[in-house]
């Protein structure tokens, strides 16, 4: 293990979150290391997504703070985006570009530089061979799903947050899927996702946090 | 930085490409409200000359009111922006960008189509090249500015009309001065330059402010 | 840690401060404003009445200068702690702004209302462009942009968030606005509106407008804290402190 | 009295205004009041029924 991959960390300390008036969490504490998988579980309006979304600093917590390599990410701003991927409900692609042009702007605005050639491979490899250039609002909900989730091949993100990446995929998707997430936290990176799913994951350290029990 | 600010410009304008009536509505919105005004209030030359100015900058503010609407929503409903939020490029560029190629895609047609209207109120040639500057300059502030607006009430019900309840008012300067420039450019054209000035620098303030303000909102509507 | 016990504990503390100053408000506006009217019409016939210049409806200022200037000072209020709210991300502050805001709209268009009444006796006219005239118009949409927005929005976060960036917005805007409307040729302004200087106004005017002003303050505090009191038990319904209250209050 | 209510001839302007200010006052006042007791009511059924507290559970890791 390389020295500047064992100062990657997520900490949460003391964290409490609300939606409209009501609480759905408080005093949430937890640490995630290198090379690890976090899997939070809980019933529909437990506050799962709202935890990812805080994790990404897309919500701001009512009390307490989410840190990276042990800085508040509120400090770090576009420092930890850098090194953050986030998959949310929405895929995030643009029906009228092509998943191309879709996965070229993305890379942009991460800022890699990523060479066309690299991204038609990623949507070989993902099963979109054949519907590189087509109008992404073509494609059918679990092509466009697949589309987003090329990203996650192409980013060099070290923390992904996924929230429900493996609803409407196919076994085939799942299982591609669950190989690249299997690489991520292999390689040293750290993955925080959402499912009702069992995750088999066979190298590494899963941990597990219920929300709401 | 200008990749950045490029990337986002390009791909806007390539979307509206892809959807090209959007942009087209705008425009006919505007000369539609500026024609119907004559139907109004009379179509004697001297009353028309008098409201010219004031009609077509009332109809430009409504024309970039409606076109606010669609800013951030096409976006924000497809998670792109929600995406941009976490990109490591500083918000409000993004921000910028967008507004740019909104105002490109729904301000730049109003100042070309100006001389066309104008020649319905029988303004004069200066008059019509006034008119052609003071809307270059002060349609970028109605975009800016808006755009906070547009951030505010993204993805409310109702969301247009409130938009134009909260942003019309803040419009006033941008009114009061670009209706001035035309109206004094009858009179004398060497008055004109302190109201072009003046809107030289709103555009200059609002280029600063706006974006940043805009970008604060979305955090906050995003959240 | 005590910061985080402060941010929690605010609003549970501070319903029963509000609710004992309440009172004590009403007290001071009832006093004032009775003061502040007996003033204005029964020490000050020697300047308005009789073969004075001054004619009788100068009463109505009594009412209309303290209207405006609560209208321009509520507003700031709630900029203020919009803002100490959208820094410190404290939730009291947010609700403090939305309690003033109702008050500041009304104030707002009492002071339009007053105004033209004042000015149709003074100016001949209900209504005219006048600068001050047009911006408190203004200020008054901004109130009303404010309480729209806080209400459409159905994420009380989002709500106080948002409505409170608009306040700032707003803020900002409003000196340019007022100076585009005073000054609609760059090169020279115009005013309708008398330059007002305290100095000159007779010490018996001054005196009721001032305590008139007092009393409208009062009166500003006092239903803000009731509508306060009605936010924080609403929102914090959930809360175990609001159920021990209820529970004091009407036991089964 | 006559004279006080005739306002030199500005009644209507001096008790519009005046009049505007009071009603507006007491409408506001009264919204406050009834809206309290609208609160307070509300909040009465909610603590009657058992099983609404659907926040108060800390997360468990």
């Amino acid at each position: 293990m390389r020295p500047e991959a064992a100062t990657l960390m997520l900490e949460v300390v003391g964290l409490e979150c609300r939606r409209g008036d009501r609480r759905l969490f408080s005093g949430l504490g937890l640490t995630l290391e290198a090379g690890t998988l976090l899997h939070v579980r809980g019933r529909n309006g437990s506050g799962k997504t709202t935890l990812l979304r805080t994790l990404c600093g897309l919500f701001a917590p009512d009390a307490g703070e989410v840190r990276w390599r042990g800085e508040s990410i509120r400090d770090l701003g576009d420092e930890y985006r850098r090194d953050l991927l986030y998959f949310g409900h929405l895929n995030g692609i643009k029906g009228e570009l092509t998943g191309i042009e879709n996965l070229a702007i993305a890379a942009t605005l991460d800022g890699d530089r990523v060479a066309t050639a690299d991204i038609w491979t990623a949507l070989e490899r993902i099963g979109l061979a054949g519907f590189e250039d087509l109008p992404t609002r073509m494609l059918s909900q679990g092509q466009k799903k697949r589309v987003a989730l090329a990203r996650l091949m192409l980013s060099r993100a070290k923390l992904w947050v996924l929230d429900e990446p493996f609803t409407a995929l196919d076994v085939d998707a799942v299982s591609l899927l669950q190989g690249l997430i299997a690489g991520h936290v292999a390689g040293g990176g750290l993955t925080v996702l959402t499912t009702h799913q069992e995750v088999p994951l066979t190298s590494g350290q899963v941990a597990r946090l219920d929300l709401g029990s | 930085m200008a990749r950045v600010f490029w990337c986002i410009l390009i791909r806007d304008l390539t979307l509206a490409m892809r959807r090209r009536t959007d942009v087209l509505t705008t425009l006919f919105f505007f000369v539609i409200v500026v024609s119907l005004f004559p139907l109004g209030v009379g179509t004697e030359r001297k009353i028309l000359e008098i409201l010219g100015p004031g009609v077509v900058w009332v109809a430009a503010l409504l024309a970039s009111m409606l076109a606010l609407e669609r800013l951030f929503a096409a976006d924000y409903e497809d998670g792109t922006l929600e995406q941009m939020l976490l990109t490591a490029q500083p918000l409000s560029l993004l921000v910028l960008a967008k507004i740019s190629a909104h105002w490109i895609l729904t301000g730049l047609p109003l100042v070309l189509i100006a001389p066309l209207v104008g020649m319905q109120y029988h303004l004069t040639g200066t008059a019509i090249w006034v008119m052609m500057l003071a809307l270059l300059l002060g349609t970028p502030i109605l975009s800016l500015i808006g755009a906070i607006g547009a951030a505010l009430t993204l993805g409310l019900r109702g969301g247009g009309i409130l938009l134009s309840l909260l942003i019309l008012p803040l419009y006033i300067p941008v009114l009061v001065y670009g209706a001035g420039a035309v109206e004094v450019s009858r009179i004398d054209l060497m008055d004109v330059q302190p109201y072009l000035m003046l809107l030289g620098a709103f555009f200059l303030i609002a280029l600063i402010l706006a974006p940043l303000a805009s970008s604060a909102a979305l955090r906050i509507s995003l959240e | 840690m005590s910061l985080n016990w402060f941010k929690l504990a605010s609003p549970a503390s501070f319903y029963p401060v509000a609710g004992r100053l309440v009172p004590l408000f009403w007290i001071l506006t009832v006093g004032l404003l009775l003061l502040g009217f007996y003033w204005g019409f029964f020490q000050t016939p020697d300047q308005l009445g009789g073969s004075n210049a001054q004619k009788e409806y100068y009463r109505i200022i009594f009412i209309h200068v303290p209207a405006a200037w609560m209208s321009m000072w509520l507003y700031m209020v709630i900029v203020g702690w919009a803002a100490i709210g959208l820094v410190f991300n404290t939730r009291l502050s947010f609700m403090m702004a939305n309690a003033v805001a109702p008050t500041g709209a009304i104030f707002t268009f009492l002071a339009l209302w007053t105004g033209a009444f004042w000015g149709r006796t003074s100016w001949g006219t209900y209504w005219d462009w006048d600068p001050r005239l047009t911006s408190e118009l203004v200020l008054f949409f901004l109130y009303i942009g404010y309480i729209a927005l806080h209400s459409a929005i159905d994420d009380t976060r989002r709500a106080d968030r948002a409505s409170g960036l608009l306040a700032i917005v707003g803020l900002v805007m409003v000196p340019v606005i007022y100076w585009s409307i005073n000054c609609p040729d760059p090169t020279q302004c115009a005013a309708l509106h008398q330059r007002s200087d305290l100095t000159r106004i007779d010490g018996n005017i001054l005196f009721s407008m001032l305590i008139m002003t007092l009393g409208f303050w009062m009166y500003s505090f006092a239903t803000s804290f009731m509508r306060l009191r009605g936010i924080i038990l609403t929102r914090e319904a959930e809360s175990a402190w609001v159920r021990e209250l209820l529970s004091q209050e009407n036991p089964k | 009295m006559s004279d006080f209510f005739s306002q030199g001839g500005y009644a209507f302007f001096v008790w519009g205004a005046y009049g505007m200010v009071v009603v507006l006052l007491l409408i506001e006042i009264l919204q406050l009041r009834s809206q309290r007791r609208t609160i307070l009511a509300r909040l009465g059924r909610l603590t009657r029924m058992p099983g609404t507290r659907t926040s108060d559970f800390g997360a468990t890791e």
